[in-house]
């Protein structure tokens, strides 16, 4: 492990101080909203919880290079850490864990994770998986004819590559070198389906058939992500053209709250897999590198508790919206 | 006779087939190890192998796609859309080619395949898990749609799809699931995919309903039955594509009313088509307006509770609607 | 006032809202230097270049899925489907995402995005370049679906398409192209979304249709009109979904017979919608059975022109049903 | 152009005089019907006509590889020589072209190029770009399941990549090493759009993402392309998996009968392209070689010449369907 945590220097990568623990600080923030989110599921407040759980590095470090309310992003369902980084808050999370009219995403319509922010710039989300490919090529195409240098980050799982939808825009952004960065997160299971049954040869490998650069990158070192992701954001920027990003990593939990993952995978993988935690490995690189003391950590988490905990309060007290407001906003007005 | 849930029902159902016919089975996302994630196939992995029981990519124009493929070299496939809501990226696999295969080859190439998919709402289902997508499908000629809801037709229906010739799309209503259980016969028992089942006569009016609707309207039935003496004929068209035209018209014929239920939003659905071959039809033998209750015309249930409950048409307001059809 | 055709009606109303409004493009397969195989985007591109008359790969879940995204990056783009016959592998992207953007960011997020497609038979365009979807459409919330037949109203409903802030599903009746000529006005007006149009005025029956069979039934009406004096009153939805149901039920009202004619198979037809609102809400008002014309239920229309002929709903069939139901 | 001519030598391909000469035949007769079909068209007798020609190298060179009524074929619309290959007839040719009651692909119900054979294994095809894919990685899958030898080709142009079906159909393809042969006939145009319009990067290259072998090769040397072919059939049969062969073609007629190239095309690039005519190209190819005199030419041609005349006075002169027969075989009986 040492050797992932050396190799990828901050300063080289123009990073100071400040950013690092703003890093650290997103990726602990969607981990502790994330663990918050299953004791409500547990105590049967929220019905539904989707993790992102072991993929906070790949997110963080990935949309730390956007610029909020600029760039376009079309995130996944497990992109927690993006949407926070981008400016989501733990209460605009918990509240769409509950579904509550005050949810920014959707007023409580959509299931937790189904992302959406018109200020922000994150397209509304929704559950078929793959879809948000041949529209976040639209999204680029729209910055290239305006000639803008905004970008397009467009995520999935391993399996959305399945899906026709991502191929087809991988072919439109390689046909007109959009401003397009896939980012797809490997996290070796499409619920119970294991990458072998899922992806034939390799996503990073694809995408020089399409003619341009597919990197994979260690997905649980987050400097590592934020590396490869600021040379694709800067390429695309420059008008130069898509990146792929393959993260590997793994999944911690469950695929969802619905999920028994026992009926398909060995404790000790995922015991394995807890010994890379991308926060556990970011917390050893910064006190390694005299930037967080062990004192500093405990008053980053105890803020980071207490804000979640705030949160989780008020999203639970918060109401519902009314049930015929169900029949509102079907239609757009003129 | 043992007593079964829907889910054991399809589950058995399946397994039966595959035993008797090597060239049967299953494939879809999650269905192999994990058994499916309704657990409809649970097991069956274990017993015929990875090939038989095979996990898909994530992709579901390639799963109907590769089904139709393996139907016409020899297999007969059940593919699984692991929620109805996924089932558009296979809309052309469907409607285009498994539809047509028999048709445009003037008969030489047929496609027995059967596309299972559970439908409806669920709690915490949202706008993606909850759809009841059966108005896409029900205008396509050589497509069949069948969507049984008590467990001994749906058994007896899976056989009945699989052993088919033509393509066969299987929804299952996710509510219905556990909720329902009844004796199911052990034997090989057929239900052919033409019929249409009276599941209660009655002389006041006849309701027409499927799925978690049609469980419902059940037991109002009997309610209103013993609280008003109204007596309901209530039918389940069970293949809702063809349907079987007669069944709806002979008993609408004799109560001289209708009323049609079903969970989908209320404009474009198969209870128009339905009310709309009976005013046809049945027009002399009419003596109250054709009606239909449905969900309103928002994209699909909410997420939230409040809103969910809102979208699925209550028991209280199918109640009201069968009395007001009744007093007319 | 200047006489068009179809296909130069809708032309004149891409080129007029794409002069006016920067944001407005048009993409498809070989919309650009082609000029579309219709020729309805004829000179675009050398007008408007290449990326605002895009020719697109081969991928109609590209063209509406890559629409929707610049829609929301401020883009008002016009996706041609060069054959509504091939509209499903856009299904997912159309009635999933286009038409949900808005309901399920909660008002957020918009869609506005036109699709145009052409569609129904046409001599040698056989299964795949003949079919008529538009029952596909017509129950997802948040879409519109609009169908125009005649020339004039088709300009001023595609600008309306363009600037409604809603997804519309634009649907243009291949074998009207060229056949239905009229004056079309030269300035800008504008046809709402939302109201059906009353071609002729009469008190024994109503034919509602759209498309060929519009303009079929319109000169059937004049016909028997001439030689029986029966007075048909001729209503157009013009938008197909949602529909101007007040428009309808105050024809029918008023006459007390309804006949539907589309072109489309019957089973599960936009028809049997129409149907079953008249059925239901103006039940006290009907003379006669609610009849409904379309073609068989068979997968589309045959390559060899007597089978062609034989889908059709023909002049004589359509003659016949209104004379039928205008005795009744 | 001797280059390409000398370098595939037939005996090393194990091709001896007969095979050689059959090959020829089937692409003369490819071209013969074709030719046919427009005047037929101008006359006013065929609605419709698409053609081959031009790619009667790709098609004939391909499809002699197979084992006729036992692999089974996916052909698209342009594959007159591949289906002539298997066994049709100009007379089914015609047939399907007037839409007679007696067409073997679907008695007058689809347009020309629809190809089907229950007997051939020739799958019914359709008009919907890339369906075919995912069809075909079924019947592969069907033959690996049962242990068979069999073989599945599949076709398309270069747009039918384009489509998410084409990908969907790779990956499983590459994922279960299915006896799947994917041949793309490119011929720069999707009707009037040009190839860099339509593909990003490489069609041939893209297989390796997929983690198996891509090739492209010279689809107007119709040796060139049984040699990639054959290897790529052995491969299946032996098991090893699918492969994907980019033919480089040219479409040398309007895209069918309803289009006018002159809107997007010169006239020059054309005539440049006739000089590679695959016909021509091997006619040479067979003199040189000493496997055909002009006098056999001569004859052949002749042959081919009685053939199709019958076969056009045949066909036109065989009855419709009835209208009526359009309400049949929507359903098929158990
Ligand atoms: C089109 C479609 N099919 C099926 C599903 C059901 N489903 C939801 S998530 C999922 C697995 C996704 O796996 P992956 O893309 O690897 O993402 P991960 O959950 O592993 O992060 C499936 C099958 C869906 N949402 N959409
Ligand atoms: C899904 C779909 N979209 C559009 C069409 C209309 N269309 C027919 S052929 C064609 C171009 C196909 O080009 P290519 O695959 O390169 O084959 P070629 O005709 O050049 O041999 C198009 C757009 C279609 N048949 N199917
Ligand atoms: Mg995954
Ligand atoms: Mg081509």
């Amino acid at each position: 492990m040492a050797v992932e945590e050396t190799r990828t220097c901050h300063e080289s990568l123009g990073l100071d101080e400040e950013d690092l623990l703003k890093i650290y600080r997103n990726m602990l923030l969607a981990r502790r909203v994330d663990e918050r989110s299953w004791i409500l599921n547990r105590q049967g407040k929220a019905a539904f919880v989707i993790s992102c759980q072991g993929q906070e590095g790949c997110q963080v470090g990935a949309a730390y290079n956007l610029r909020p309310g600029y760039d376009y992003v079309y995130p996944y369902y497990r992109d927690h850490g993006i949407v926070m980084t981008l400016g989501m808050t733990a209460r605009d999370e918990l509240l769409a864990l509950l579904g509550k009219k005050e949810d920014p995403n959707s007023g409580g319509r959509q299931m937790p994770g189904h992302f959406s922010s018109r200020e922000l710039n994150i397209v509304t989300a929704s559950a078929p998986i793959g879809v948000q490919y041949p529209q976040a090529a639209g999204s680029a195409l729209a910055f290239k004819m305006r000639g803008e240098d905004g970008v397009v980050l467009a995520c999935g799982g391993e399996a959305s590559t399945s899906e026709g939808d991502w191929h087809e825009a991988m072919n439109m952004a390689g046909i007109h070198d959009l401003p397009l960065i896939f980012l797809i997160q490997n996290n070796v299971y499409a619920i119970s389906v294991p990458e072998p049954l899922q992806v034939a040869g390799s996503i990073a490998k694809r995408a020089e058939g399409y003619g341009f650069p597919g990197h994979q990158v260690d997905g649980n070192d987050v400097l590592a992500v934020y590396e490869v992701a600021r040379e694709a954001v800067d390429r695309a920027r420059r008008g130069e053209g898509p990146t792929l990003i393959e993260a590997k990593t793994y999944r911690m939990t469950a695929h969802s709250s619905d999920d028994d993952d026992r009926r398909y995978r060995e404790r000790e993988e995922i015991e394995g897999w807890r010994q890379k935690d991308p926060i556990v490995r970011f917390e050893r690189y910064l006190m390694e590198n005299g930037v967080m003391s062990e004192e500093r950590k405990e008053e980053i988490g105890q803020q980071i508790k207490d804000e979640v905990a705030k949160a989780s309060e008020y999203a639970e007290n918060a109401p519902f919206a009314d049930p015929e407001e169900a029949m509102e906003r079907v239609y757009a007005e003129a | 006779m043992t007593e079964k849930n829907l889910l054991q029902a399809i589950h058995d159902g399946l397994a039966e087939e595959m035993r008797s016919d090597d060239t049967v089975m299953v494939m879809g996302e999650d269905v192999g190890r994990a058994g499916g994630v309704f657990r409809v196939t649970q097991g069956l992995q274990e017993e015929f192998g990875p090939f038989r029981v095979m996990d898909t990519p994530l992709a579901e124009s390639l799963i109907v796609g590769s089904a139709i493929g393996l139907s016409v070299n020899g297999m007969r496939p059940v593919a699984e859309i692991q929620f109805a809501d996924f089932i558009p990226p296979a809309f052309d696999q469907i409607v285009s080619e498994a539809a047509r295969f028999y048709y445009r080859s003037n008969g030489a190439w047929n496609v027995p395949i059967t596309i299972r998919a559970p439908y409806g709402v669920v709690p915490g289902g949202a706008l993606y898990h909850s759809q009841s997508v059966e108005a896409y499908f029900c205008n396509t000629p050589g497509l069949k749609v069948v969507a049984p809801t008590f467990p001994a037709d749906a058994k007896a229906m899976i056989k009945s799809a699989i052993r088919d010739p033509n393509p066969v799309l299987f929804l299952e209503h996710k509510r219905t699931y556990r909720l329902i259980k009844e004796d199911v016969p052990d034997d090989d028992f057929e239900v052919p995919l033409s019929k249409a089942r009276v599941h209660r006569e009655g002389t006041d009016l006849t309701v027409v309903s499927y799925g978690l609707t049609l469980y419902t309207a059940l037991q109002l039935a009997q309610k209103i039955s013993d609280e008003e003496g109204i007596e309901t004929e209530v039918v389940e068209p069970r293949t809702l594509y063809p349907l079987d035209r007669e069944t709806i018209l002979d008993s609408v014929k004799k109560t001289g009313k209708i009323l049609v239920i079903s969970e989908a939003n209320l404009t474009g659905s198969v209870a128009g088509e339905i009310a709309s071959i009976v005013a046809h039809e049945a027009f002399e033998w009419l003596d109250g307006p054709v009606m239909r209750l449905g969900a309103p015309d928002i994209p699909a249930a909410a997420f939230a509770k409040p809103m969910m409950d809102f979208f699925v048409p209550s028991a209280e307001k199918i109640e009201s609607a069968m009395l007001e059809l009744a007093r007319y």
